[in-house]
């Protein structure tokens, strides 16, 4: 039995390794609605951490105001659920005080791209150490579904009630042209996929964007009758292609296809290392 | 019980496991307090391991069609599901 | 504590207060904007709707009020409900305290189990949406329809014009069909003295 | 827009229906619970009527657009809450120097910061005096019921038109999320006030001119006028200034083109005061359970009365000492830490009695709570 | 940092001399006159002394930093003025309903809105008290000169750990664009206040407990305990709640923390009150000219005193009251249309006159004219 | 003599042409550094815009704060000076309310980058018919010379005393990253093409952008070394190349250089546009 | 003076205005008043047309020697040139 | 009108009040930062400096202010001059108005050429300077060195002193020979009173 016993807890380690990050005296379930991607994410991305073997005081995870911003509410983690749109500007408050801490970002397209996009281009051009995840769901989802800076042109959202006028953000290119020196997307189907996304933008040292398109079919799925989390789940399936595979399709293949992936990567400085030389240099100074 | 008898991969059929779960414990466990029966891992499931109790909640109603393959329970949103074999 | 003035004072009987109560997707809410404008059709009578907001709406319990005068509302919110339904275990629990003790307690007998009184109506709404209706979706209109039966607070045509105002296009015959089930199963419990409670 | 028979409408809609009908064609917002039906409801009726609607990337943003339509010639107005109004304090102060006529509807939830996003509060009642740095003079007026909504919003433009100043309508989470049954008003049962537009040629026209009522005509873009706006200190050409005497001016001029005018701004409901001794003072939603307390009061024989405040700022000083002169105790019932109360003790005669009730906790106040407190002053 | 010995400094500098003093490490900010030097200075003296200086992308993100730095565990500080403190006031509330120690300095010039940016004004200060929505309770002091900048931004920090609550510096444009000989403290010459660490275990650890002197120890990240703050009204572990009783409880931990240490926080100056009978009351710049003033009337035989607040909130009600106890008449000059003023008039028996002398042209009040307003009331 | 005055006025008009779009009542000379980039920038969008034939009615100029933010102040147009980083928010509200009127954004890199970079990217997003001309001197002016989004990595500014350690924004990249139809940088130095990019720019439908390199030899210049005015201009000339020229150069050549002329450019829907046939399709509707 | 007097190119010279100034107004109009002396145009000029004068301002020295060439007028921040013949 | 109080209030003479003010370029605000350290070597004093902010410190007027005390300052703004310094015509005319009837007037002559009084001092700063020091920038340091020897408020020692802490590396020989040789004009016109005014 005792052989078992150890097999057991061994094997069992990968599916179950998110119970052990979960905050203590946090009760759950959480307030997502059944279904909701954000769970999705928010195992992948425990996942990812603990592969990397962080321990849990070097973390900190910083969040705005929307369903996703509730993540870092259930993990154990210093954590920060700040004001909506802001999560990156208290984050960069922590990584530039603790540039030893991984600091990561959870994000709501709202949050991030609406009122959070100036806080957003900035670290990106900073390339301060931070990963954020922003998880992409095409409209607002906490205040019941109105249309967002990535609700697609046409949908149908509260705020659009007779379909979008406004073109849509590519939160990837605004990103990459922004200075972020690692730009990934990923979605909620591709489960694999995105904990390897995520390991790849902890692991790097600069700004780090995981986009993860993620469903809400209480609000976009139903207002744009794209079914409930299941069908959308497989939309996202149907719907993307990787990096790889782009290549050898033509511009008409890739139409209403969207790309996963690394999408960008460089080895741009970044900005806590360089004030530290600032500090070396002129540290004790009169 | 030693460890190679613990969900040993069978032979290789098609839409079979190659895990034999008869003398272990189940495939998954299932934390139906936290679950809200959204059905993903129901629909997900490659090989139809689950049927929907009448909450909604995912049954095991295939064990030994369980490959291990992660998908469910990467998938649960509410971090419902855990492997006892993976 | 002694209260000279408060034990002087009581509520005048000039309002009453309803309240449908159960899970998110049951359509409380919805119930109580259409039974607000049922009896909204009497100009005589004044009538507010409120409702829980938060999270709660999202999936948990939900609660919709119900307040009607004939004269000016003062105080929008429930303070002791002249009829509450109750359509899951939980809102029962949560809700009864605010019940007034001669206010009428409706339940869903399918859903609702432990009931901490004797005096109440019982139907299986969601089983007679979902049998006799066509749809579970229509469960909380089947309610309505009991409602306008046991309290006639509204009439059944008053009620069936609100609900066909709300309902999409194409469902108008199972929701008046909902209606009149709900009223005509209601009113055999009324007039039945011995099925009001139970199931 | 819904038809002028009988309607239930939810109370943030009302404040739609009373801006239309005011004459507002201009919506820019972001969502923010619990005010979001105020930009849902205008992003379905607003097309319909030729008006135009905009989501905007946030609250600083939409109160800019607000302000830029304003100046160009349309009603405009914003709807908020506690986190997006303390945002976009800096751009209401723009709207307050440039004298542009705007509504900003603050919809109160429980705070401070992200708070109590659907529980009812009235704690931005102070804010909404002294919000924006520097000084001005400030007109927030308050509802407390679904048919209220309509009419103090219709009230809130006209003022804001007539003044040439930015109007707060401070509504709270009870009242926009409720649905009353009422009338909708027919076209010209109540005022609509517009802006004095500039007649004189442009050559002579001074946007920022004195006047007799201390309120300048305005030009509309494209009218020949071409005018300045800045958020600098200006003269009445809007020429940016560092003069003291000019300086002087121009605030002497934010102030007394509404204190002058006080008694035509304040608003007030008064319930059985007339022979008082005891009075509440309320305004918001809490008003309503209040009216209820009294009526119940009075019918054990207590001699209590109301005056519910629908202009809350600028506070109507005399208005409200006139009223209740009789009054040896005012009870002030607030859904906050006591806010307007500091107003009425600095009001009132020095002999008065005030007593702050309040309540904080995400709830309303009870007719009983509000009676129980009556007892206890007694 | 420059030496002790005697230097000539600008006010803002003084800021951040004594911030340094008391330890701060970190500033985050966005330069706008007349607080620029603030920023300026820390730029080139924090790298010196392994401090951090961030120049953020606006107003709003420097506070969130700030805020970041704090409850990661460092001394954090932004500065700012008018228009950039009107924008901060979102993050202000966050930084007051998570209890995060901070100092906000806040150089005030002329508004409303761009107003008046090198001219100086005392018009925030209603601002500092009622900014954010929501209800709290702020702590705002006022130095009015270089050397009083140095001590009174090492008290802010030293309250700010203290009460676990962001300390709002008041100064003006007058103040913080002057240069002064002054002698800056020798280390140990004044007293230096950290928040309380947290000892007990993590798993016993409570962020927001109940304590008895209203504060709860803090954790800095990454020693152990992983707590969460958030904007959200919670509960003594920091969890998000919707239950009235502990709504109240927290809002009643903001305002007692602070209110029943109110004479531990409060502070003024007392000048030739002995045998007053009639008061200035001030506060900033302008105490000095009144200092002046009142010297030169003691000179001509006038029996008057100044008391000036360092400690502007919360209002030292009873202090004020002692003070002031036989003077029949006070005299408050403020560079503003008449802020402070009335909270003299709620704080003071009704008997005594107020007369509030109000500047507001972008001018400092000059001992002269200070001296006709006495002479006036007399 | 009658010929001679009638061909003198005729042959001045485009040198004094700037002389008639003076704001009546308004005294110059303006605020601005003798030898300030504005003035010149400001001559150049006059002639464009008198070359396009614009009535002064139908121009709106709105600016935020800071030294090119005041341009507006001297110009016979409708305008609005609002606050720092606000412009093109309040110009939003101001294009859409009055959608045939040609509405102009004047700003600086501080302005427009820094705290107003939301409403930038955002203005680009929805592509709205507004023209945004950014002043990018590189440094904040009108506050005495602190460091911008657009300093140079490793340049001097009163609050980067040891060099920036700060990446900088490229505008224009960021701009068409965002959705911009319309984007293109010039300098003061290049007069003929700055006109010519700017009346470009005025003439498209949908949110253009127009970077100008300018001078800020009071601080900038003075803190870094550069000289002055002059000196300033000389240099624009020495490290710009057109996108035509641009194509025959290696990188290496490139390397120190900068773009000027169109460089980019597309036909994407306008947002006024769109939303006006959504009123179209439901006027009247109940 | 007909037309073709005034400002008429004369023969093409290296540093030479093709422009004869002799019968006209001067080749420019200097608003001294808004000028601030930033030597803008003075250095910018690909003829040496102006010395600064004793303020720092610029003064036509070599008329003749301007070809209207746009290049100081359309670099005057300061709006205080403007020309008589183009 | 009648003033009780204020005709019997003189303003005490325990300040000393310096205004240099020229244009913007002129270095009047470096110059007076350095008078006032200069000043504050002696401890017994106390010493205030302000200066006008604004556009005007950008190119146009720009003036600075220092005012000395024994006692503490407690109005730190100048009230009424005892020294003025005026670099430009501009200055002088917006200026000596609030220079005290007994204060101590000094004007680059080179540059001002009309002034409302008969007694002042007159030393053309700006060409000693360029002429003299070697370069235009010093005329600051001359005006500080004549307003040492004018008015005895600081040494030359201590001046040289605090205008070498201030000297950018490389500068320090032309700023001593600017003081000395603006300390030694100032002399000279001092003691020939015949020269105290024109030029
Ligand atoms: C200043 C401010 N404005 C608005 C809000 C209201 N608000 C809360 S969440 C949210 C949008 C959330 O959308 P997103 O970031 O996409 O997150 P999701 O809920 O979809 O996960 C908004 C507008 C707020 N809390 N604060
Ligand atoms: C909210 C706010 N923050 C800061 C300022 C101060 N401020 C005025 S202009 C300016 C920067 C201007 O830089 P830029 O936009 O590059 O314009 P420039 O002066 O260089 O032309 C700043 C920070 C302000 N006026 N308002
Ligand atoms: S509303 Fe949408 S985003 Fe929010 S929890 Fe539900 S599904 Fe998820
Ligand atoms: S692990 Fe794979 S095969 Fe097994 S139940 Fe889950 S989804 Fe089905
Ligand atoms: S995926 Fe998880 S929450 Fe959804 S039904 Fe399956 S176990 Fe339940
Ligand atoms: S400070 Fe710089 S940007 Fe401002 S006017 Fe002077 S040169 Fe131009
Ligand atoms: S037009 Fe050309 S040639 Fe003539 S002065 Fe100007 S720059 Fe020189
Ligand atoms: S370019 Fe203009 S401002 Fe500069 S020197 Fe020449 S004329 Fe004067
Ligand atoms: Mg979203
Ligand atoms: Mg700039």
């Amino acid at each position: 039995m005792a052989t078992v016993e150890k097999t057991k807890s061994v094997e069992k380690q990968k599916s179950d390794v998110v119970l052990n990050y979960f905050r203590p005296r946090k009760k759950l379930p959480t307030v997502w609605c059944a279904g909701c991607g954000n769970g999705i994410v928010m195992s992948a991305l425990i996942r990812a951490i603990d592969k990397l073997g962080y321990s849990k005081d070097e973390v900190a995870m910083v969040s705005g105001i929307g369903c996703t911003s509730r993540m870092p509410i259930y993990l154990d983690f210093s954590a920060l659920h700040t004001t909506h749109g802001r999560a990156l500007a208290f984050a960069t408050g922590i990584k530039f005080a603790k540039p030893h801490m991984k600091v990561i970002v959870i994000t709501g397209d709202g949050d991030c791209l609406a009122i959070g996009g100036n806080h957003f281009i900035h670290a990106c051009r900073r390339n301060i150490d931070i990963t954020a995840i922003l998880i992409n769901n095409h409209i607002y989802g906490m205040t019941g579904g109105q249309g967002s800076p990535t609700t697609p042109s046409g949908s149908i959202s509260t705020t659009t009630p007779y379909g979008n006028v406004e073109k849509n953000f590519d939160p990837c290119k605004l990103a990459e042209a922004a200075g972020a020196s690692f730009v990934a997307r990923g979605t909620v189907y591709h489960t694999p996929q995105l904990e390897k996304a995520i390991t790849k933008a902890l692991d790097h040292n600069g700004f780090s964007l995981v986009e993860v398109i993620s469903n809400c079919h209480t609000y976009y799925g139903r207002l744009n009758r794209r079914g409930d989390a299941v069908s959308m789940l497989n939309a996202f399936k149907e719907n993307s292609v990787t990096t790889a595979k782009a290549k050898k399709l033509s511009p008409e293949e890739m139409e209403g296809k969207f790309l996963i992936g690394t999408l960008h990567e460089d080895d741009r400085t970044e900005f806590c290392d360089e004030y530290q030389k600032v500090v070396d240099a002129h540290m004790g100074e009169k | 019980m030693t460890e190679s008898q613990a969900a040993k991969p069978a032979t290789k059929k098609k839409g079979k496991s190659k895990y034999d779960y008869s003398n272990g414990p189940p495939p998954l466990e299932i934390n139906l307090t936290w679950c809200k029966a959204c059905n993903i891992c129901i629909a997900l499931c490659p090989t139809q391991v689950f049927e929907p109790d009448s909450d909604g909640k995912p049954a095991i109603a295939r064990a030994e069609d369980c490959t291990q393959c992660t998908i469910c329970w990467t998938h649960c949103p509410d971090f419902a599901i855990t492997s006892n074999y993976k | 504590m002694e209260h000279k003035l408060l034990d002087k004072i009581e509520i005048p009987h000039d309002r009453f207060e309803i309240r449908l109560s159960g899970s998110g997707g049951q359509g409380m809410i919805l119930g109580s904007v259409i039974l607000a404008e049922a009896i909204g059709v009497d100009y005589s009578k004044n009538v507010v709707q409120t409702q829980s907001y938060g999270p709660e709406a999202r999936g948990g319990a939900s609660k919709a009020d119900v307040v009607v005068s004939t004269n000016e509302i003062y105080y929008p919110k429930a303070m002791q409900l002249d009829m509450l339904l109750c359509m899951t275990q939980e809102s029962m629990d949560r809700y009864y305290a605010d019940l007034h003790k001669d206010g009428v307690l409706i339940v869903d007998s399918g859903l609702v189990k432990n009931v901490p009184t004797e005096t109440y109506y019982a139907l299986p709404f969601t089983k007679i949406a979902r049998e006799e209706a066509g749809h579970v979706m229509v469960a909380n209109v089947v309610a309505l329809g009991a409602i306008a039966a046991f309290t006639g607070i509204v009439s059944k045509e008053d009620l069936i014009d609100a609900v066909l105002k709300r309902a999409p296009r194409g469902t108008e015959e199972k929701n008046r069909t909902a209606v009149e089930i709900g009223y005509a199963e209601a009113m055999k419990v009324k007039k039945d003295p011995s099925r009001r409670a139970g199931d | 827009m819904v038809d002028t028979q009988r309607t239930l409408l939810l109370g943030n809609l009302a404040a739609v229906e009373g801006a239309i009908y005011a004459g507002m064609r201009f919506y820019a917002g972001y969502p923010i619970t619990p005010s979001t039906e105020v930009a849902e409801g205008c992003s379905r009726e607003l097309p319909k009527i030729g008006g135009r609607f905009i989501q905007m990337e946030d609250e600083i943003s939409s109160i800019g657009a607000v302000v830029g339509a304003s100046v160009s010639g349309m009603k405009a107005m914003t709807a908020t809450s506690g986190p997006g109004f303390s945002l976009m304090q800096e751009n209401i102060g723009y709207a307050y120097i440039t004298e542009t006529p705007c509504v900003v509807i603050n919809v109160q939830r429980g705070g401070p910061s992200t708070g109590l996003p659907t529980k009812v509060s009235q704690s931005d009642t102070m804010q909404a005096r002294w919000g924006p740095h520097g000084d001005y003079t400030a007109i927030v007026v308050a509802p407390s019921t679904v048919g209220d909504t309509v009419t103090e919003t219709i009230r809130a433009f006209n003022l804001s038109e007539r003044f040439r100043t930015p109007v707060v309508v401070l509504m709270d989470e009870i009242i926009g999320h409720q649905r009353e049954l009422i009338s909708l008003p027919k076209p010209g049962e109540h005022q609509v006030i517009n802006r004095v537009k500039a007649t004189v040629p442009p050559e002579e026209f001074q946007p920022f001119r004195l006047t007799a009522n201390g309120v300048s005509p305005m030009a509309a873009y494209g009218e020949g006028y071409r005018t300045i706006s800045t958020g600098l200190t200006h003269d009445p050409m809007g020429f940016t200034t560092n003069e003291p005497k000019e300086i002087k001016v121009k605030l002497d001029k934010l102030r007394n083109k509404i204190m002058d005018f006080r008694s035509e701004i304040t608003k007030l409901r008064v319930e059985m005061m007339d022979d008082a001794e005891i009075a509440f003072v309320s305004y918001g939603s809490v008003s309503r359970a209040v009216l209820l307390a009294v009526a119940l009061a009075r019918s054990a024989g207590v001699k209590v009365g109301l005056v519910q405040l629908y202009t809350v700022w600028p506070f109507p000083d005399n208005k409200l000492r006139d009223y209740c002169q009789k009054c040896h105790k005012i009870i002030v019932p607030e859904l906050n830490m006591g806010q307007i109360v500091h107003e009425i003790r600095r009001v009132m005669p020095p002999d008065t009695e005030i007593h702050s009730l309040q309540r904080y906790d995400g709830e309303i106040l009870t007719p009983m709570q509000i009676l129980e407190k009556l007892e206890e002053v007694m």
